[in-house]
Protein backbone atom coordinates (compact mmCIF):
# COMPACT_ATOMS: atom_id res chain seq x y z
CA UNK A 1 0.00 0.00 0.00
CA UNK A 2 0.84 3.11 -0.19
CA UNK A 3 -0.04 6.61 1.51
CA UNK A 4 0.45 10.46 0.41
CA UNK A 5 -1.12 12.69 2.76
CA UNK A 6 -0.71 15.44 5.07
CA UNK A 7 -1.79 14.25 8.22
CA UNK A 8 0.96 12.48 10.83
CA UNK A 9 2.31 9.10 9.70
CA UNK A 10 1.89 5.88 11.98
CA UNK A 11 4.18 3.76 11.33
CA UNK A 12 2.13 0.72 12.62
CA UNK A 13 -0.60 1.23 9.79
CA UNK A 14 2.63 0.63 7.16
CA UNK A 15 2.82 -3.01 9.41
CA UNK A 16 -0.13 -4.02 9.58
CA UNK A 17 -0.41 -3.70 6.14
CA UNK A 18 2.40 -5.70 5.11
CA UNK A 19 2.61 -8.50 7.50
CA UNK A 20 0.79 -11.85 7.32
CA UNK A 21 0.82 -15.00 10.14
CA UNK A 22 3.43 -16.17 7.48
CA UNK A 23 5.73 -13.48 7.64
CA UNK A 24 8.60 -13.81 10.10
CA UNK A 25 9.72 -10.15 10.26
CA UNK A 26 9.45 -6.70 9.34
CA UNK A 27 11.77 -4.11 8.68
CA UNK A 28 10.93 -0.49 9.06
CA UNK A 29 12.19 2.83 7.98
CA UNK A 30 11.71 5.95 9.52
CA UNK A 31 12.77 9.40 8.30
CA UNK A 32 12.64 11.96 10.70
CA UNK A 33 12.78 15.71 10.46
CA UNK A 34 15.74 16.83 12.53
CA UNK A 35 17.18 20.17 13.72
CA UNK A 36 20.01 20.31 11.79
CA UNK A 37 21.29 19.91 8.19
CA UNK A 38 24.45 21.34 6.29
CA UNK A 39 25.28 22.90 9.62
CA UNK A 40 22.35 24.59 10.28
CA UNK A 41 20.09 24.76 12.85
CA UNK A 42 16.52 23.43 11.41
CA UNK A 43 13.17 24.48 12.75
CA UNK A 44 10.99 22.79 10.34
CA UNK A 45 10.18 21.30 6.99
CA UNK A 46 7.86 22.33 4.22
CA UNK A 47 7.64 19.29 1.51
CA UNK A 48 6.01 19.61 -1.45
CA UNK A 49 4.94 17.13 -4.00
CA UNK A 50 3.96 16.27 -7.83
CA UNK A 51 1.24 13.82 -5.98
CA UNK A 52 -0.14 12.09 -8.97
CA UNK A 53 3.44 11.24 -10.45
CA UNK A 54 4.49 10.61 -6.86
CA UNK A 55 2.02 8.50 -5.71
CA UNK A 56 2.37 6.35 -9.12
CA UNK A 57 6.11 6.18 -8.66
CA UNK A 58 5.23 5.36 -5.01
CA UNK A 59 3.12 2.45 -6.20
CA UNK A 60 5.65 1.28 -8.62
CA UNK A 61 8.16 1.00 -5.83
CA UNK A 62 6.10 -0.92 -4.07
CA UNK A 63 5.41 -3.54 -7.04
CA UNK A 64 9.18 -3.71 -8.11
CA UNK A 65 9.52 -5.18 -4.22
CA UNK A 66 6.84 -7.52 -5.02
CA UNK A 67 8.17 -8.80 -8.12
CA UNK A 68 12.30 -8.94 -7.11
CA UNK A 69 11.83 -9.83 -3.92
CA UNK A 70 7.89 -11.53 -3.56
CA UNK A 71 7.29 -9.23 -0.43
CA UNK A 72 4.73 -7.28 0.75
CA UNK A 73 5.85 -3.52 0.83
CA UNK A 74 3.89 0.00 2.37
CA UNK A 75 5.05 3.30 1.74
CA UNK A 76 3.76 6.55 3.75
CA UNK A 77 5.16 9.71 2.78
CA UNK A 78 3.90 13.12 4.63
CA UNK A 79 3.82 16.72 2.77
CA UNK A 80 3.12 19.86 3.81
CA UNK A 81 4.75 21.41 7.02
CA UNK A 82 6.98 18.79 9.40
CA UNK A 83 8.16 19.81 12.22
CA UNK A 84 11.41 18.94 14.42
CA UNK A 85 10.92 15.05 15.18
CA UNK A 86 8.12 14.26 12.87
CA UNK A 87 7.93 11.28 10.37
CA UNK A 88 8.04 12.25 7.17
CA UNK A 89 8.52 8.62 5.23
CA UNK A 90 7.84 5.42 6.45
CA UNK A 91 8.77 1.94 4.50
CA UNK A 92 7.95 -1.31 5.68
CA UNK A 93 9.17 -4.45 4.08
CA UNK A 94 7.81 -7.90 5.61
CA UNK A 95 9.74 -11.72 5.15
CA UNK A 96 9.72 -14.92 6.20
CA UNK A 97 13.54 -13.92 6.27
CA UNK A 98 14.92 -11.08 7.34
CA UNK A 99 18.26 -10.50 4.75
CA UNK A 100 15.55 -10.17 1.97
CA UNK A 101 13.62 -7.69 4.17
CA UNK A 102 16.64 -5.96 4.91
CA UNK A 103 18.06 -5.11 1.05
CA UNK A 104 14.11 -4.86 -0.46
CA UNK A 105 13.49 -1.80 2.83
CA UNK A 106 16.77 -0.47 1.58
CA UNK A 107 16.41 -0.48 -1.68
CA UNK A 108 12.59 0.99 -1.64
CA UNK A 109 13.63 4.11 0.26
CA UNK A 110 16.27 4.50 -1.75
CA UNK A 111 14.82 4.47 -5.11
CA UNK A 112 12.21 6.92 -3.28
CA UNK A 113 14.99 9.50 -2.57
CA UNK A 114 15.90 9.41 -6.05
CA UNK A 115 12.66 8.73 -8.22
CA UNK A 116 9.37 9.74 -6.32
CA UNK A 117 8.91 14.21 -7.06
CA UNK A 118 9.06 15.83 -3.46
CA UNK A 119 11.33 18.66 -2.78
CA UNK A 120 11.73 19.38 1.05
CA UNK A 121 11.94 23.64 1.80
CA UNK A 122 14.12 24.10 4.98
CA UNK A 123 13.51 26.33 7.47
CA UNK A 124 16.44 27.06 8.59
CA UNK A 125 18.24 29.46 11.03
CA UNK A 126 19.74 31.66 8.20
CA UNK A 127 16.74 31.68 6.04
CA UNK A 128 14.51 29.41 3.81
CA UNK A 129 15.74 26.68 1.26
CA UNK A 130 14.92 24.33 -1.26
CA UNK A 131 16.58 20.88 -1.13
CA UNK A 132 17.32 20.06 -4.83
CA UNK A 133 20.03 17.01 -4.68
CA UNK A 134 22.90 18.06 -2.86
CA UNK A 135 22.51 21.52 -3.86
CA UNK A 136 20.37 23.53 -1.64
CA UNK A 137 18.96 27.03 -3.11
CA UNK A 138 18.09 30.27 -1.44
CA UNK A 139 13.46 30.12 -1.26
CA UNK A 140 11.74 33.22 -2.39
CA UNK A 141 10.16 34.99 1.05
CA UNK A 142 6.75 33.56 1.70
CA UNK A 143 6.85 31.85 -1.52
CA UNK A 144 3.66 29.43 -1.30
CA UNK A 145 5.12 26.04 -1.69
CA UNK A 146 1.25 24.09 -1.88
CA UNK A 147 1.32 20.25 -2.97
CA UNK A 148 0.19 20.52 -7.20
CA UNK A 149 -2.95 18.78 -7.53
CA UNK B 1 -1.15 24.13 -29.09
CA UNK B 2 -0.99 25.06 -25.67
CA UNK B 3 0.90 22.93 -22.49
CA UNK B 4 0.47 23.12 -18.80
CA UNK B 5 3.85 23.10 -17.22
CA UNK B 6 4.45 23.03 -14.00
CA UNK B 7 7.53 23.98 -11.82
CA UNK B 8 9.05 22.45 -8.35
CA UNK B 9 11.14 23.41 -6.02
CA UNK B 10 12.53 26.69 -6.50
CA UNK B 11 11.95 27.61 -10.39
CA UNK B 12 8.43 27.93 -8.48
CA UNK B 13 9.14 30.89 -7.07
CA UNK B 14 10.09 31.92 -10.58
CA UNK B 15 6.88 30.70 -11.88
CA UNK B 16 4.99 33.93 -13.98
CA UNK B 17 2.23 35.58 -11.65
CA UNK B 18 -0.38 33.99 -13.17
CA UNK B 19 0.69 30.56 -12.10
CA UNK B 20 -1.07 28.57 -9.82
CA UNK B 21 0.41 25.91 -7.41
CA UNK B 22 3.20 26.38 -9.79
CA UNK B 23 1.37 25.14 -13.38
CA UNK B 24 0.59 27.55 -15.79
CA UNK B 25 -0.27 27.63 -19.71
CA UNK B 26 2.41 27.80 -22.08
CA UNK B 27 1.62 28.29 -25.91
CA UNK B 28 3.73 26.72 -28.43
CA UNK B 29 4.53 25.64 -31.82
CA UNK B 30 2.68 22.15 -33.32
CA UNK B 31 5.47 19.48 -33.09
CA UNK B 32 7.13 21.36 -30.25
CA UNK B 33 9.14 18.95 -28.02
CA UNK B 34 10.37 19.09 -24.56
CA UNK B 35 13.79 20.88 -25.03
CA UNK B 36 11.34 23.81 -27.20
CA UNK B 37 9.55 24.36 -24.01
CA UNK B 38 12.35 25.08 -22.07
CA UNK B 39 13.91 26.95 -24.28
CA UNK B 40 10.55 29.19 -24.60
CA UNK B 41 10.59 29.50 -20.85
CA UNK B 42 14.29 30.61 -20.71
CA UNK B 43 13.47 33.12 -23.02
CA UNK B 44 10.96 34.52 -20.46
CA UNK B 45 12.56 34.57 -17.57
CA UNK B 46 16.67 34.16 -17.43
CA UNK B 47 15.64 32.01 -14.32
CA UNK B 48 15.06 29.53 -16.50
CA UNK B 49 18.14 29.29 -18.64
CA UNK B 50 20.01 26.09 -16.92
CA UNK B 51 16.20 24.78 -16.59
CA UNK B 52 16.86 21.35 -18.83
CA UNK B 53 20.53 21.11 -17.36
CA UNK B 54 19.36 21.23 -13.98
CA UNK B 55 16.00 19.16 -14.39
CA UNK B 56 14.59 15.83 -15.22
CA UNK B 57 11.21 16.21 -16.79
CA UNK B 58 8.18 14.07 -17.46
CA UNK B 59 5.21 14.80 -19.23
CA UNK B 60 1.77 13.42 -18.47
CA UNK B 61 3.23 12.33 -14.91
CA UNK B 62 5.94 9.93 -16.87
CA UNK B 63 9.43 10.59 -17.30
CA UNK B 64 10.43 11.90 -20.82
CA UNK B 65 13.21 13.02 -22.76
CA UNK B 66 14.30 16.79 -24.17
CA UNK B 67 13.19 15.34 -27.29
CA UNK B 68 10.02 13.84 -26.61
CA UNK B 69 7.13 15.64 -28.74
CA UNK B 70 4.32 17.32 -26.95
CA UNK B 71 0.68 17.42 -27.47
CA UNK B 72 -2.34 19.65 -26.98
CA UNK B 73 -2.89 19.84 -23.16
CA UNK B 74 -0.01 17.87 -22.39
CA UNK B 75 1.28 18.11 -18.75
CA UNK B 76 4.76 19.05 -19.02
CA UNK B 77 6.92 19.04 -15.44
CA UNK B 78 10.31 20.56 -14.61
CA UNK B 79 11.66 18.29 -11.69
CA UNK B 80 14.48 19.39 -10.00
CA UNK B 81 16.87 16.71 -7.99
CA UNK B 82 14.23 14.73 -5.98
CA UNK B 83 14.82 15.12 -1.93
CA UNK B 84 12.14 13.66 -0.52
CA UNK B 85 12.40 10.65 2.04
CA UNK C 1 18.99 0.57 26.13
CA UNK C 2 17.76 -3.52 26.42
CA UNK C 3 15.45 -5.00 27.45
CA UNK C 4 14.74 -8.76 28.13
CA UNK C 5 11.06 -9.54 29.10
CA UNK C 6 8.31 -12.08 29.27
CA UNK C 7 5.79 -9.15 28.36
CA UNK C 8 5.12 -8.17 25.08
CA UNK C 9 7.40 -5.95 23.35
CA UNK C 10 6.54 -2.44 22.55
CA UNK C 11 8.63 -1.77 19.14
CA UNK C 12 8.09 2.60 19.78
CA UNK C 13 9.75 1.82 23.47
CA UNK C 14 12.81 1.04 21.16
CA UNK C 15 12.24 3.72 18.73
CA UNK C 16 11.64 6.47 21.51
CA UNK C 17 14.84 5.23 23.23
CA UNK C 18 17.27 5.93 20.32
CA UNK C 19 16.02 8.61 18.74
CA UNK C 20 17.08 12.15 19.27
CA UNK C 21 16.58 16.13 17.74
CA UNK C 22 19.40 15.40 15.53
CA UNK C 23 18.80 12.09 14.44
CA UNK C 24 17.04 11.81 10.75
CA UNK C 25 16.34 8.04 10.77
CA UNK C 26 15.75 5.11 12.48
CA UNK C 27 15.63 1.83 10.96
CA UNK C 28 13.93 -1.42 13.17
CA UNK C 29 13.67 -5.01 13.10
CA UNK C 30 11.04 -6.88 14.74
CA UNK C 31 10.95 -10.48 14.84
CA UNK C 32 7.53 -12.05 14.52
CA UNK C 33 6.58 -15.47 15.22
CA UNK C 34 4.85 -17.35 12.36
CA UNK C 35 2.29 -19.58 11.13
CA UNK C 36 5.03 -22.39 10.26
CA UNK C 37 8.44 -23.21 10.03
CA UNK C 38 10.42 -25.88 8.14
CA UNK C 39 7.25 -26.90 6.09
CA UNK C 40 5.70 -27.53 10.02
CA UNK C 41 2.44 -25.83 11.05
CA UNK C 42 3.58 -23.87 14.37
CA UNK C 43 0.92 -22.40 17.13
CA UNK C 44 3.40 -21.03 19.12
CA UNK C 45 6.59 -20.95 20.63
CA UNK C 46 8.60 -21.20 24.04
CA UNK C 47 12.18 -19.08 24.48
CA UNK C 48 14.15 -20.03 26.94
CA UNK C 49 17.36 -17.97 27.94
CA UNK C 50 19.95 -17.38 30.05
CA UNK C 51 19.93 -14.58 31.42
CA UNK C 52 22.48 -13.14 33.04
CA UNK C 53 24.44 -14.02 29.79
CA UNK C 54 21.69 -12.48 27.39
CA UNK C 55 21.37 -9.26 29.09
CA UNK C 56 25.45 -8.98 28.73
CA UNK C 57 25.49 -10.06 25.13
CA UNK C 58 22.64 -8.13 24.31
CA UNK C 59 24.30 -4.64 26.52
CA UNK C 60 27.50 -5.54 24.53
CA UNK C 61 25.88 -5.82 21.02
CA UNK C 62 24.53 -1.82 21.72
CA UNK C 63 28.01 -1.08 23.29
CA UNK C 64 29.30 -2.32 19.73
CA UNK C 65 26.90 -0.34 17.58
CA UNK C 66 28.23 2.86 19.42
CA UNK C 67 31.94 2.29 18.97
CA UNK C 68 31.64 0.92 15.40
CA UNK C 69 28.81 3.36 13.92
CA UNK C 70 28.53 5.82 16.20
CA UNK C 71 24.59 5.44 16.89
CA UNK C 72 22.05 4.88 19.64
CA UNK C 73 20.83 0.92 19.60
CA UNK C 74 17.92 -0.50 21.10
CA UNK C 75 17.12 -4.37 21.67
CA UNK C 76 14.61 -5.61 23.67
CA UNK C 77 14.07 -9.81 23.39
CA UNK C 78 10.90 -11.34 24.78
CA UNK C 79 10.85 -14.66 26.55
CA UNK C 80 8.53 -17.61 27.79
CA UNK C 81 5.92 -18.60 25.30
CA UNK C 82 5.12 -16.47 22.41
CA UNK C 83 2.00 -16.90 20.00
CA UNK C 84 1.98 -16.71 16.29
CA UNK C 85 2.07 -12.89 15.47
CA UNK C 86 3.24 -11.70 18.61
CA UNK C 87 6.92 -10.23 18.68
CA UNK C 88 9.65 -11.87 19.95
CA UNK C 89 12.69 -9.50 19.18
CA UNK C 90 12.73 -5.79 18.33
CA UNK C 91 16.20 -3.77 17.48
CA UNK C 92 16.22 -0.22 16.11
CA UNK C 93 18.95 2.19 15.29
CA UNK C 94 18.63 5.58 14.76
CA UNK C 95 20.84 7.66 12.85
CA UNK C 96 21.47 11.00 11.01
CA UNK C 97 22.09 8.77 7.32
CA UNK C 98 20.47 6.15 6.62
CA UNK C 99 22.97 3.63 5.12
CA UNK C 100 24.57 3.48 8.70
CA UNK C 101 21.16 2.41 10.10
CA UNK C 102 20.59 0.01 7.71
CA UNK C 103 23.90 -2.12 8.56
CA UNK C 104 24.27 -1.38 11.89
CA UNK C 105 20.69 -2.72 12.68
CA UNK C 106 21.42 -5.89 10.43
CA UNK C 107 24.62 -6.41 12.08
CA UNK C 108 22.99 -6.14 15.79
CA UNK C 109 20.26 -8.68 14.24
CA UNK C 110 23.24 -11.07 12.92
CA UNK C 111 25.03 -11.01 16.15
CA UNK C 112 22.19 -11.53 17.98
CA UNK C 113 21.07 -14.76 16.65
CA UNK C 114 24.74 -16.24 16.83
CA UNK C 115 25.66 -14.74 20.42
CA UNK C 116 23.05 -14.26 22.92
CA UNK C 117 22.17 -17.37 24.80
CA UNK C 118 18.18 -17.66 23.67
CA UNK C 119 16.88 -21.17 22.31
CA UNK C 120 13.74 -21.32 21.00
CA UNK C 121 11.38 -24.46 21.51
CA UNK C 122 8.71 -24.73 18.19
CA UNK C 123 5.29 -26.08 19.22
CA UNK C 124 4.21 -27.49 15.85
CA UNK C 125 1.21 -29.54 14.34
CA UNK C 126 3.70 -32.82 14.75
CA UNK C 127 5.60 -32.36 18.18
CA UNK C 128 7.13 -30.17 20.08
CA UNK C 129 11.02 -29.31 19.00
CA UNK C 130 14.05 -27.43 20.48
CA UNK C 131 15.52 -25.21 17.74
CA UNK C 132 19.26 -25.36 18.08
CA UNK C 133 20.86 -23.69 15.25
CA UNK C 134 20.13 -25.70 12.45
CA UNK C 135 18.85 -28.80 13.93
CA UNK C 136 15.81 -29.01 15.24
CA UNK C 137 15.83 -31.80 18.01
CA UNK C 138 12.67 -33.70 19.60
CA UNK C 139 11.65 -32.01 23.14
CA UNK C 140 10.33 -33.95 26.30
CA UNK C 141 6.69 -33.96 26.65
CA UNK C 142 5.97 -31.99 29.48
CA UNK C 143 9.09 -30.76 29.86
CA UNK C 144 9.21 -27.29 31.27
CA UNK C 145 11.47 -24.41 29.83
CA UNK C 146 11.57 -21.57 32.42
CA UNK C 147 14.27 -19.38 31.98
CA UNK C 148 17.61 -19.73 34.43
CA UNK C 149 17.46 -17.04 36.25
CA UNK D 1 35.43 -28.99 44.52
CA UNK D 2 31.90 -28.13 42.68
CA UNK D 3 30.41 -26.59 39.92
CA UNK D 4 26.96 -25.19 38.99
CA UNK D 5 26.18 -26.87 35.28
CA UNK D 6 23.65 -25.48 33.03
CA UNK D 7 21.54 -26.89 30.37
CA UNK D 8 19.64 -25.67 27.98
CA UNK D 9 17.78 -26.87 24.46
CA UNK D 10 17.34 -30.37 24.76
CA UNK D 11 19.69 -30.76 26.72
CA UNK D 12 17.76 -29.57 29.66
CA UNK D 13 15.04 -32.24 29.05
CA UNK D 14 18.19 -34.72 29.84
CA UNK D 15 19.21 -32.93 33.29
CA UNK D 16 19.23 -34.94 36.41
CA UNK D 17 16.50 -35.25 38.80
CA UNK D 18 17.35 -32.96 40.99
CA UNK D 19 18.15 -30.06 38.57
CA UNK D 20 16.13 -26.84 39.02
CA UNK D 21 15.74 -24.59 36.01
CA UNK D 22 18.29 -26.65 34.04
CA UNK D 23 20.98 -26.04 37.19
CA UNK D 24 22.85 -28.80 39.25
CA UNK D 25 26.01 -29.24 41.52
CA UNK D 26 28.70 -31.21 39.74
CA UNK D 27 31.57 -32.42 42.18
CA UNK D 28 34.90 -32.52 40.02
CA UNK D 29 38.44 -32.59 40.72
CA UNK D 30 40.50 -29.78 42.10
CA UNK D 31 41.86 -28.65 38.29
CA UNK D 32 39.04 -29.90 36.60
CA UNK D 33 38.86 -28.28 32.83
CA UNK D 34 35.38 -27.41 31.00
CA UNK D 35 36.36 -30.71 29.18
CA UNK D 36 36.80 -32.53 32.07
CA UNK D 37 33.12 -31.59 33.49
CA UNK D 38 31.55 -32.17 29.71
CA UNK D 39 33.23 -36.17 30.31
CA UNK D 40 31.66 -36.41 33.77
CA UNK D 41 28.29 -35.75 32.59
CA UNK D 42 28.80 -37.84 30.00
CA UNK D 43 30.07 -41.16 31.51
CA UNK D 44 26.66 -40.20 34.02
CA UNK D 45 24.28 -40.23 30.96
CA UNK D 46 24.84 -41.58 27.31
CA UNK D 47 22.79 -38.95 26.13
CA UNK D 48 25.77 -36.28 27.06
CA UNK D 49 28.18 -38.26 24.80
CA UNK D 50 28.28 -35.33 22.31
CA UNK D 51 27.95 -32.38 24.54
CA UNK D 52 31.14 -30.59 23.86
CA UNK D 53 31.04 -31.50 19.95
CA UNK D 54 27.34 -29.43 19.92
CA UNK D 55 27.86 -26.48 22.13
CA UNK D 56 29.62 -23.95 23.15
CA UNK D 57 30.29 -23.33 26.57
CA UNK D 58 30.48 -20.81 29.14
CA UNK D 59 31.83 -20.13 32.45
CA UNK D 60 30.57 -17.30 35.11
CA UNK D 61 28.23 -15.83 31.80
CA UNK D 62 31.54 -15.49 29.46
CA UNK D 63 32.45 -17.79 27.11
CA UNK D 64 34.82 -20.48 27.58
CA UNK D 65 37.31 -22.75 25.63
CA UNK D 66 37.41 -26.47 26.48
CA UNK D 67 40.51 -26.13 28.18
CA UNK D 68 39.70 -23.21 30.44
CA UNK D 69 40.28 -24.39 34.24
CA UNK D 70 37.25 -24.20 36.75
CA UNK D 71 37.30 -23.14 40.59
CA UNK D 72 35.02 -23.57 43.29
CA UNK D 73 31.11 -22.50 42.36
CA UNK D 74 31.58 -21.62 38.88
CA UNK D 75 29.01 -21.67 36.85
CA UNK D 76 29.30 -23.40 33.85
CA UNK D 77 26.95 -23.36 31.23
CA UNK D 78 26.74 -25.73 27.75
CA UNK D 79 24.79 -23.48 24.98
CA UNK D 80 23.81 -25.22 21.77
CA UNK D 81 23.93 -23.50 19.10
CA UNK D 82 21.33 -20.68 19.89
CA UNK D 83 18.35 -19.82 18.14
CA UNK D 84 16.92 -16.30 19.35
CA UNK D 85 15.43 -13.46 17.23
Amino acid sequence: MILLTTEPLDPAEATRHVMTAHDGAYVLFVGVVRDHARGRAVTGLEYQVYAPMAEQQMRRIVDAVRERWGLACAILHRYGYIGVGEASVVVCVASAHRAEAFDACRWAIDTLKADVPIWKKEFAANGTFWIEGEDSVPAAVGGAAEAAS
Amino acid sequence: MTVRVLLFGHYRDAAPPEAEGGAFALPLPDGATVADAARALAERDGRFADLLARTRVAVRAEFAAPDTRLAEGDELAFLPPMSGG
